[in-house]
């Protein structure tokens, strides 16, 4: 398996890599609390997409799966208080965008 | 003994919520006040072998995985025991609507079993569950009365939290990978001959607990999370709930599976004396009392890492020493806080002044808090303090010792700004018809100050608590 | 009985503090009788040698005591001290609120005094040292209203200099490789000087030498008077110098000619100078006693730093004296207090007549602290001015100095307090026995101690020297008669001086005017006057310049606690508070980098 | 591999049309592809039943999640839209381009790794694996979605006071 596998693994982790570029750069530039919620979901893709992808390589993947699902589970809640809160804010600010988020400073 | 940690909580939880309305607010908080005094006597007592944990071993076969008690879980549980009761206790008082107070003690319950199953794991992804579990019920409680800044507060957490998540889950995919499992003996176990993407792997893992426990640079969000969220909130925040899952699950990790190579002690060393220095200097400028203790919580937790740092056996008791009296006088001072802000409806350090005359109570055990964060002796922050610098100049690290004994002057400093600002000194107008806090905000504060004092007073005994 | 000397005033103590304020009398009998026990245990324990050691934490910290005729000592001193305080606050304190606070504070100040003198490791010493820091924020806290901050001022001066002294044990620990005093001899070089620094700091704060003073003038005013007899005078001064003395002699090998030991001496001779400065410009009896404690405390630090066996048998000697006549200075103040209600010398006179006794004992206190022979200042502060002389002539010359100040303060405070009128002076009654019963016979003890100095000095302290006294015996008289003429002569002029100064100003002490302004003697001495007024004149201000200078310096060491560290780190500060943007992005930039750092730094290590 | 790598490509394209992309809508959309692309991989990769679990919750109810709020919060104007749309090309032009620098950047890094077999006592078959002995997850995973339910009971609650 040697080579090939290392080979595989490099171009899974690209994927991986491209992945977490773009959900970073999401979280980073944008100004819509939205769209930062896109960009950790995308990261969230990734990370699942990395689990996978661990278990697929080393034969392990009933536990990758197992994991993986759990942690899909854990993400819907995450998004779902997150979106909870966004709803907060909007009601709050008339707004979503980040800049009214920065109240706290110092 | 182990299971019912975890399940007696959760079974509670399950029944208080079957109750009849009226019912339920007050009977949740008497459970959880029994349950939370329960786990403190346990923890502090089972280390001496008064109480036996009894029924541990058949229970396996029932439940299938692994629970382990050993004496670092109990620090956690003594941690998580006191700061919990001394939250609720400050919850019953400065919570006024019943719904909001049947929340509260709700999602305490959640955070308790949370805590309390961290102590015990002994995989890398059930930690991870479990951190998530207690991240998912802080974002919910900083939001409890829904005020303007906690939308703020809790988004910046749950932003970094994610983030910290991405990291710990992408370790996690490459212990998968590269150890052939989450479990922590197998990850111990192939660790060895393992290359250079497992140590990627515990380096993001570390990262993403500096995230979780707020150290610099990690700790963007800390600060107006615990300056949002409600008082007793964050109490139970800054006292316990992120240093067991960044803090604590860091010194797991360290002691159960990575151990410490030269490459994760100057990590250590590099992030902790960050912290400390930064964490320090923040809070000497700022005006909120809250966020000023933010700040200096990441200051201590900043003296915890530097500790672990040493990697040697003193270093890991001086490290436990300290978090359990963070735990104790941090958790204190939010508690002052909020009987200040109560009385006062202000946090404002310039609006307030010559407290320590109306409010005698809380000027004192205020003191005495902060005097033992700063390792003024022979308060109990002293002892720790003393054994984290001993540790650091043992092992060698005596840049860092000094760096160690010269923020403890810059804790000082931004203590006696807080005591000057708020206690001593002219009344102010604002404060001229202010009294003393309600009993029950003020049981927490004198109960948690004598235990600095007495923690520091029979030190030698507490140490052989750690040494064993 | 090792053990038990320690646990007594400590279960005492924790019992008191149980004890409801309601039940009058409980808290004192068992005060009395712990400490009059305690005494007892003192007295037996005397001249017997006991090592005592059990394992304990590991990592070198044992549990370890050392009984040896120098511990033996000051364990006798603090008992004798505890129960003769404790029979005075038994009136002094009577009715009084938080008593139970007090008598718990007193007996654990005993206990922890107790467990640091026997303490044969570094680290339990630490440990006992650190307690009674805690039980001096009690007492003070206890005090006035006001006395919160001086507490804290208290609390952190001494917490910063123990930081010190956690410091130099950590570092002394790691550079003998054990924590067991007995077993430790360093030279000061290098790292071992450092250590030294370190250690004395602790200790000289403790003593309350400069620039760790500060809070002891403070709390004289807030504290109870019985605290400033058994604390700042007695205890504190004993240790203190009892661990200056170990860390000296035991723990490093110091030699005369050395740096640290030229320190020492300019650290006494400055605290002795300063302080006594600052004492004669006081307006408060209270106030007045407290600079003298620190004066006096130079004079140890002096003696013990000179190095050469006449000055350390002197600090030594000068250290029980000082704790005798200071004591009985501080308790007869309290006398003054409980029977006027006042400590103000611009109110008080004239109480020579209806407090003979308290009168009495002031006197002999006085005079042993001026250094007048037959009494036992005397014959501590001729062996401190031998050993200076030894050292360097301006030692000797600033130990005079300070002696002449001294005595000028003395007479001053005597005259303002016990001489002429006031008011209250003759509805003024002699204080009860309990109060009187202490202090006369601490005040006999000072006779004693002057009388018949081979008492002390044989059976007490050169023992403790043993082989560093190359022989010399300093019982007796003082052999060098020329420093005896010199003491004579500045005592002559000290008297002069109140004379003079009493005859020019006639204020703060105006009672006594008309004495020396009787139309007789004014022109008698109309032409010394004329001679010695100009020098007088010059030297009163300049020595009230430098009164007021010390007193900006005393405000500068304040302003240094506490303003100079926040004016340094605002630059930082701004700063770092700069760039909490409160943006999230920052943030999470802020992590990515942080992460990418750690993993750059796994990867290359 | 070829379908994989495929599959892989569109994927990353999807999340990169959901950031770029000027609609919120839409942008949920391509979010909601990405999800199905990586259901698809899951299903290449022998995971089905992850496979399964991320169609439905992943793709299906958090996109429900997504439009909801948009349609809660969403007021902007036209005009504003049209505006913004010309700014965010500025912000967005470099995502591509670093895109591509990293992905090339990356492809040149072919050191060979060793990658570990599963532990002797792990099992192949899910069910068993996830029902017997990751039990704690699925504890955890219970807390978590309690701490869900208050998060909703807390978060979606009306404020008291009538607003």
């Amino acid at each position: 398996m040697g080579i090939e596998m290392s080979q595989m693994f490099w171009t899974f982790f690209i994927f991986f890599a491209l992945l977490l570029v773009e959900g970073f750069y999401c979280i980073i530039v944008t100004y819509n609390f939205l769209r930062v919620l896109i960009g950790l979901e995308l990261l969230m893709k990734a990370v699942t997409l990395f689990i996978i992808v661990a278990g697929y390589l080393s034969g392990n993947l009933a536990l990758a799966q197992s994991i993986a699902i759990t942690v899909i589970v854990i993400e819907v809640v995450v998004v779902v208080v997150a979106a909870g809160i966004i709803i907060g804010f909007f009601r709050e600010y008339d707004s979503l965008n980040i800049k009214n988020a920065r109240s706290m400073k110092g | 003994m182990n299971y019912l940690l975890i399940f007696v909580p959760f079974i509670a939880l399950v029944l208080v919520n079957l109750l009849p309305k009226k019912l339920r607010p007050i009977s949740s908080f008497l459970v959880l006040l029994l349950i939370l005094a329960a786990q403190s006597i346990f923890a502090a007592l089972a280390p001496f072998g008064l109480i036996r944990a009894v029924g541990a071993v058949r229970m396996e076969h029932l439940f299938g995985f692994h629970l382990l008690i050993d004496n670092l879980s109990l620090l956690l549980l003594l941690s998580a025991g006191i700061v919990g009761f001394s939250a609720l206790m400050v919850a019953w008082h400065s919570i006024k609507d019943e719904d909001d107070r049947f929340n509260f003690t709700n999602l305490l319950f959640i955070l308790l079993i949370g805590m309390n199953g961290i102590s015990m794991l002994r995989d890398l992804f059930s930690l991870y569950v479990f951190i998530e579990a207690i991240a998912v019920s802080t974002f919910i409680m900083i939001l409890l009365y829904k005020a303007r800044e906690a939308y703020e507060g809790a988004l910046k957490y749950l932003i970094l939290s994610v983030v910290a998540s991405v990291m710990m889950l992408s370790s996690i995919a490459l212990f998968i990978m590269f150890c052939g499992g989450t479990s922590f003996e197998v990850i111990k176990l192939s660790l060895v001959s393992s290359g250079a993407l497992a140590r990627i792997a515990i380096a993001l893992f570390i990262c993403g607990l500096f995230i979780k426990g707020g150290l610099v640079p990690f700790h963007g969000w800390l600060a107006d999370a615990y300056t949002s969220a409600p008082a007793p909130v964050s109490v139970v925040l800054a006292g316990v709930v992120t240093k067991a899952s960044g803090i604590f699950t860091l010194i797991r990790l360290l002691t159960a599976v990575i151990g410490f190579s030269p490459a994760t002690k100057d990590l250590l060393l590099i992030i902790g004396a960050i912290s400390i220095v930064i964490g320090a200097l923040a809070a000497l400028g700022q005006k909120d009392i809250k966020r000023m203790l933010a700040y200096s919580s990441i200051s201590q937790m900043g003296y915890i890492l530097v500790a672990l740092g040493c990697g040697t056996r003193l270093g890991l008791i001086a490290a436990a020493f300290h978090f359990l009296n963070h735990a104790i006088f941090k958790s204190q001072l939010f508690a002052n806080a909020a009987a200040v802000e109560e009385q006062t409806g202000s946090r404002d350090l310039g609006s307030l002044g010559g407290l320590a005359q109306k409010m005698p109570v809380t000027g004192i055990t205020s003191a005495i808090a902060s005097l033992s964060t700063a390792g003024i002796p022979p308060l109990s922050g002293f002892w720790s303090k003393l054994l984290i610098i001993i540790a650091l100049w043992v092992s060698g690290n005596y840049f860092y010792a000094v760096i160690a004994v010269l923020a403890s002057l810059l804790t000082l400093a931004y203590f006696l700004t807080l005591q000057r600002e708020a206690f001593f000194g002219q009344v102010s107008v604002k404060v001229s018809s202010v009294t003393e806090a309600s009993a029950g905000m003020l049981i927490p504060a004198v109960l948690l100050s004598a235990m600095t004092v007495g923690l520091g007073l029979v030190f030698p005994f507490v140490i052989k608590y750690f040494v064993r | 009985m090792i053990i038990a000397i320690i646990l007594l005033p400590l279960i005492a103590g924790l019992i008191s503090l149980m004890v409801p304020d309601r039940l009058k009398g409980v808290k004192e009998g068992i005060a009395l009788f712990s400490t009059i026990i305690g005494l007892i245990i003192a007295a037996l324990l005397f001249k017997q040698n006991i090592m005592f050691t059990i394992p304990w934490l590991g990592f070198g910290i044992d549990l370890s005591f050392r009984l040896y005729h120098f511990s033996a000592f000051i364990l006798l001193a603090i008992a004798g001290f505890g129960a003769a305080i404790s029979l005075y606050s038994v009136a002094f304190m009577w009715g009084k609120e938080k008593l139970n606070q007090f008598y718990a504070y007193f007996l654990l100040t005993v206990a922890f005094a107790n467990g640091a003198v026997l303490a044969n490791n570094l680290i339990l010493m630490l440990f006992f040292w650190e307690g009674l820091l805690l039980t001096l924020f009690g007492m003070i806290i206890i005090g006035k209203k006001e006395a919160f901050k001086t507490a804290i001022k208290a609390f952190v001066i001494v917490g910063i200099t123990d930081l010190c002294l956690m410091l130099g044990i950590a570092l002394t620990g790691s550079l003998a490789d054990t924590f067991t005093m007995s077993m430790i001899s360093l030279p000061t070089s290098g790292l071992g000087a450092l250590a030294f620094v370190l250690l004395m700091i602790g200790a000289i704060a403790k003593a309350g030498s400069m620039p760790f003073h500060s809070w002891i003038p403070d709390a004289a005013l807030d504290a109870p008077l019985p605290f400033m007899a058994i604390m700042p005078a007695a205890i504190e001064k004993l240790l203190g110098i009892y661990f200056l003395t170990r860390i000296s002699l035991d723990l490093f090998r110091l030699n005369p000619g050395s740096k640290i030991s030229l320190l020492l001496m300019t650290i006494g001779a400055l605290t002795i100078l300063l302080a006594v400065m600052m004492a004669l410009i006081q307006k408060d009896y209270k106030r007045l006693l407290s600079y003298h404690a620190i004066s006096q405390v130079g004079y140890m630090i002096l003696g013990i730093g000179t190095m050469v066996p006449a000055g350390i048998v002197g600090g030594l000697f000068h250290m029980i004296n000082n704790a005798l006549y200071k004591s009985c200075l501080f308790l007869s103040g309290g006398s003054v207090e409980k029977q006027t209600g006042t400590t103000d010398l611009s109110k008080l006179g004239g109480l020579g007549k209806q407090m003979p006794i308290t009168f009495i004992c002031f006197i002999v206190a006085a005079v042993s602290i001026s250094g007048v022979p037959p009494f036992n200042g005397f014959f501590s502060k001729e062996m401190i001015y031998d050993g200076a002389l030894e050292r360097g002539w301006i030692f000797y010359l600033a130990a005079v100095l300070g002696s002449f100040f001294t005595a000028a303060s003395f007479l001053k405070l005597g005259h303002a307090a016990y001489f002429g009128k006031s008011e209250t002076a003759n509805k003024t009654k002699e204080a009860s026995w309990a109060i009187l019963l202490p202090m006369i016979v601490i005040a006999g003890l000072c006779v004693l101690f002057g009388v018949y100095n081979p008492l002390p000095l044989h059976a007490l302290i050169q023992p403790v020297l043993g082989a560093k006294l190359e022989g010399r015996d300093f019982a007796g008289l003082p052999t060098n008669a020329i420093i005896v003429l010199i003491t004579l002569v500045v005592l002559a002029a000290a008297v002069l001086n109140h004379w003079f100064g009493v005859r020019r100003t006639g204020k703060g002490i105006g009672a006594a005017d008309h004495i020396h302004y009787a139309p007789g003697l004014s022109q008698t001495y109309d032409l010394a006057e004329k001679r010695y007024f100009d020098p007088y004149d010059i030297g009163m201000k300049i020595a009230n310049w430098l009164a007021k200078l010390l007193n900006a310096v005393d405000k500068a060491i304040d302003w240094i606690y506490e303003k100079l560290t926040v004016g340094v780190t605002f630059a930082f500060t701004s700063a770092i508070r700069w760039s909490h943007s409160g943006n999230v992005s920052t943030y999470v930039v802020w992590s990515l980098a942080g992460a990418a750092v750690a993993i750059i730094m796994v990867l290359i290590r | 591999m070829n379908v994989l790598l495929l599959l892989l490509i569109l994927m990353v394209l999807a999340g990169l049309w959901s950031i770029l992309t000027s609609l919120l809508l839409r942008a949920t959309i391509a979010l909601a592809l990405t999800s199905v692309l990586l259901t698809v991989v899951m299903f290449q990769m022998n995971a089905p039943l992850a496979a399964v679990f991320e169609l439905s919750v992943c793709a299906g109810l958090i996109s429900v999640v997504f439009i909801s709020v948009i349609s809660l919060t969403h007021r902007q104007p036209l005009k504003e839209y049209l505006a913004r749309r010309q700014k965010r090309i500025l912000r967005f032009w470099p995502l591509p381009v670093l895109l591509l620098v990293v992905g090339v950047g990356l492809s040149f890094v072919h050191r060979p790794v060793h990658i570990m077999l599963p532990h002797p006592t792990a099992f192949g078959d899910i069910r068993i694996m996830m029902w017997q002995l990751r039990r704690l997850d699925l504890f955890g995973q219970i807390l978590v979605l309690l701490a869900g339910v208050y998060g909703v009971l807390i978060l979606f609650r009306g404020n008291k006071n009538g607003n």
